[in-house]
């Protein structure tokens, strides 16, 4: 299922840790959810100094977070940035369309230790609590597959990437090749 | 010690006898049972005696067993079959919590037609209770279906006593031993079960070839309409070969069972004997006596099931989990669920079900592989240092 | 002269080579495609190469292939999953005069869930008229199957008009190719398909593997329900060794199509003409020309099927029949009587299917046999007394 | 599928053949269900001096009427008339259920010759013509399964052996285990 590279992070994952006195702190993820990444940064001169991190997951998680925490070692925080997941995905040599939304996973909580960095920098109150705040207040949409919480008008799933259809009868989301819909049994055309 | 394969319930090889068995039916008696020249006849005949063996292995008639190709399609046609061959009487079905998918989504597909399902939970061994499934019949339940034994947690449902409680309303009761014929006694008459889906490849025969027992006079609409094949109630030209070797392994499974029973039993429990003392924070899933002879099921804490299976692969151990990173779906096993998990704990899942041939120093080859690979994946998890961070301020 | 068995079209021999690649697969690698670890990778792999294998076969992408468990439940797939898919767009369908009972059953069942069956006739060869499907569509209408050859007649029908009139209608068509696939050149993109059934041992493969072609993006709804098994269309543990056969057995139908098609043209016509004109008052049934390079088939008059295909097994030969006799049912084929042939002419029924090896001197030693055996049968018919005498006082 | 026996009268069939100056003939059966057959019978005081036939039908149906014939033989027409299909059946060593109806064809065959040579000695119009037009007036009832003309009231079919299950909304045959009228549509319960 996994490419050697992917394996080969898996047996010997690099950076694994965590750093006390860590210049930013990302978490992602939740174990409800089966994946939870924390990220932890060092910055000196606008360049990652060191990274580390803990990873709760599966292998393919594990390989993300060590590989993300390779390349981002010595980056300006700008480059680091920039880093995506698809860059990872093919770094990795692929990974099964299923695990796509692990190399999110990696990216994402990598940039939420350097926004935290950044915040604490302008001493400003974070962006992200604000929008989960919000969003707590909304509807959620759920992936009808992998329960993940949906963005606004999602056609894929960003966690397990299956292709989604939208009940026009209730709003809700559905797997595409579904004739009705799950939640009101409306046919989905 | 080449190794441990420990995940039978997903597979296993072919036994020899079976494999022996089977091979002649390939090339050489190669007919169609259905043809009436005599290559045909010499299948026809091979077709009764794996239907005659099969019978007794569960103490029924042979011609109350219907040849499917998958326990999947046993548990479709069972659901779906009785249900819409009873839907003048009702439309209300019966499913535990903890079924198969293939019993939950077959009852989906009813619930498109107009049935209504309703789920009896379980408790936290896994175990169904008899009294809420005779409480939640009513004047329109056609049918009721759980499981003799679950392939996740190996819990042994009470299903005499649900049978009972079924007949006595005149509900027909189907169970999925899928998991437990062949590797546990089962005697449909002493049960009194009108329905019930076995599949060879858990007991030592092939891929392909699966039974359900239908008792006479039960009515059932097909899965798969067309010929007569298996008396006008499953069509397809009969998969010959790996009948046969359902056949046999199901008669090297009667003649073995007391003492396979006893063997395993004795192995599964010095596994989990050694597992919850070898690694703190391991819990057992199911019940830890009504239990499958061949199934030990875990939850390892702050760590997730799929990197443990790739970690245990790599030691040359194969496992199986129902966390939800294992899933193709990316959701936590249903049943861990339904038992009352922790959703956390349960991405921990870890199942072993042990082969026939199991040794001791297989066992002892996985105590002695699975604390390091635990010790590994906890070393790098946020949850494990969380836990012992929280530990410490504690004990403080 | 060992014999010969002409009875293809209901078993064949699986091919050594096939059997070869299938034997690692039950007791060394024996995993399980949807486990993780290595043992059923090892198992992913082999059912994806075999996946890829079908595919070439009839042009399609592997993702395009399902794999079931026999070309009765490939049609059932095809006609209740894509009727049931597609209700929201209207409730009928239409079947030819002369489908395969596992299509005209699914049919039965559709009716009692609302839709409604339209069949198309044929001719005197068997031969549906595309104009015919054409103006049988309707607002209503959302699938349509004929099948690419006829089992019992051989004809092979006209698909690709077929398939151009429904996409022009936007209706689905479905093509039951069980027949047909392995054994005649099958393109399902120039045919322009957007489903298709074929089976493994119509062409040296294996029992209990077959496949459903679905284009992408056509919905269906699947039969049996349950894991994610062929991409949440048809659950169940995948018959791994059938697959690989069926796999390996498209391959080889591939590499050796044209050498094959040629060579039994050759030795049906062979057959064809020395049945007419070894005995009397024997008639060709289907098509002459447009017809399956192994598949010969004739009514023979005044004599019933059964007592001939006895009478030839006794001689070592071994033959099919569509007379009321020698079905289960005691009903006359309904391709035969579609086919309008006289109900008493029908009992005749001889159908010769042959195999990829048959020879030159099988034909002829059938053609030696042939003419003793429907005169030892016709010597106590009463009809063919009568149709003596009748003769006499014509010529008198 | 058949016995020894069977598949032996099947192979040589004893008394084959017609007779031209027969004291009685009876034919059953009809070549559009695929199976019809001819007795001849010569009579001499009291008994069946000689028995020939011709069968159109399955092995079974040519075995059964080889050993109606040669069980006949010899018998007076009394015994004759006395042959059942169990007995035919049984001598037969067997017939699958399906094929027991072959087994009703040869008695049968031999009693209506039986009963035309009674007729031609008493003179009197043979009884079946009569019951036989009365019958096509009738609605008649047919086998869902092979068509076979039933009687009334059956609860199995007489040739297929299959049981049967009438419908009480339109009085229709079906097959047991089948839940809808085949004819009407109505539930059979
Ligand atoms: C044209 C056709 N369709 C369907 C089938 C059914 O195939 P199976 O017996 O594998 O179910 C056959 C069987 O010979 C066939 O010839
Ligand atoms: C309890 C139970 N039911 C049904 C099934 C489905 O069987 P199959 O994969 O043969 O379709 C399984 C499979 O392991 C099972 O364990
Ligand atoms: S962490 Fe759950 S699928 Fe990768
Ligand atoms: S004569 Fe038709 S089944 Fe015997």
């Amino acid at each position: 299922m996994y490419t050697d590279k992917v394996m080969e992070h898996f047996m010997h994952p690099r950076n694994v840790g965590t750093i006390p006195d860590a210049d930013g702190v990302g978490e992602v993820g939740n174990p409800v959810c089966g994946d939870m990444m924390t990220f932890y940064i060092k910055v000196k001169d606008g360049r990652l100094e060191d990274v580390k991190y803990q990873t709760f997951g599966c292998g393919a998680a594990i390989a993300v977070s060590s590989l993300v925490s390779e390349i981002a070692k010595g980056k300006t925080l700008e480059e680091a940035m920039k880093i995506t997941r698809e860059q990872v995905a093919e770094e990795l040599g692929g990974l099964p369309p299923h695990k796509m939304h692990c190399s999110n996973l990696g990216a994402d909580a990598l940039h939420k230790a350097i926004e935290n960095y950044l915040n604490k920098q302008t001493d400003r109150k974070p962006e992200a609590e604000g929008e989960e705040k919000q969003s707590r207040d909304k509807k959620n949409f759920h992936c009808p597959s992998c329960d993940f919480i949906l963005p606004e008008r999602a056609l894929v799933c960003p966690r397990c990437q299956l292709k989604l259809v939208r009940c026009e009868h209730c709003n809700e989301y559905n797997l595409e090749g579904e004739e009705t819909c799950r939640h009101c049994g409306a046919g989905l055309i | 010690m080449s190794g441990f394969y420990a995940d039978r319930q997903a597979a296993a090889p072919v036994r020899p006898e079976v494999l022996e068995a089977m091979l002649p039916f390939f090339a050489e008696n190669f007919g169609n049972p259905q043809s009436l020249h005599s290559a045909g006849q010499r299948a026809a005949r091979a077709l009764q005696a794996a239907r005659e063996q099969v019978a007794r292995l569960i103490n029924c008639l042979p011609e109350e067993i219907i040849f499917v190709s998958s326990g999947s399609e046993a548990n479709n046609l069972a659901i779906k079959g009785l249900a819409l061959a009873s839907q003048a009487r009702g439309k209300q079905i019966i499913i535990s919590a903890i079924e198969h998918v293939s019993v939950i989504r077959a009852a989906r597909f009813l619930e498109k037609l107009g049935f209504k399902t309703v789920q009896v939970p379980v408790d936290g061994y896994g175990l169904v209770d008899p009294g809420k499934v005779a409480e939640a019949i009513n004047a329109d339940t056609v049918l009721v279906s759980v499981m003799m034994a679950n392939n996740e947690v190996g819990t042994i449902e009470p299903v005499a006593e649900i049978a009972r409680f079924c007949r006595s309303k005149g509900v027909i009761f189907h169970s999925d031993a899928v998991a437990a014929a062949g590797n546990i006694p089962v005697d449909v008459r002493a049960l009194g079960l009108e329905a019930m889906s076995l599949a060879a490849d858990q007991f030592g025969g092939p891929k392909g070839a699966a039974a359900l027992y239908l008792k006479k006079g039960t009515k059932i609409t097909p899965l798969v309409d067309g010929g007569v094949q298996e008396n006008n109630r499953r069509a397809g030209t009969e998969n010959v070969p790996a009948i046969v070797g359902l056949g046999r392994a199901a008669e090297l499974a009667r003649l073995e069972m007391d003492n396979k029973v006893r063997r395993l039993t004795l192995l599964r429990d010095r596994l989990i004997r050694g597992a919850l003392t070898g690694v703190d924070e391991v819990v057992l899933t199911g019940h830890p006596e009504k239990r499958l002879p061949h199934h030990a099921s875990f939850c390892v804490k702050f760590i997730e099931g799929e990197a443990m299976l790739l970690g245990l692969d790599l030691n040359g151990i194969q496992v199986a989990s129902g966390s939800a990173c294992t899933s193709r779906s990316l959701r936590t096993s249903h049943v861990l669920t339904a038992m009352g998990l922790d959703p956390a704990v349960a991405q921990g899942s870890l199942v072993l079900t042990l082969l026939d041939g199991t040794g001791e120093e297989q066992v002892d080859y996985f105590l002695e592989k699975f604390p390091p690979v635990v010790r590994r994946l906890r070393e790098m998890s946020p949850l494990y240092t969380r836990y012992l961070e929280e530990r410490k301020d504690v004990h403080r």
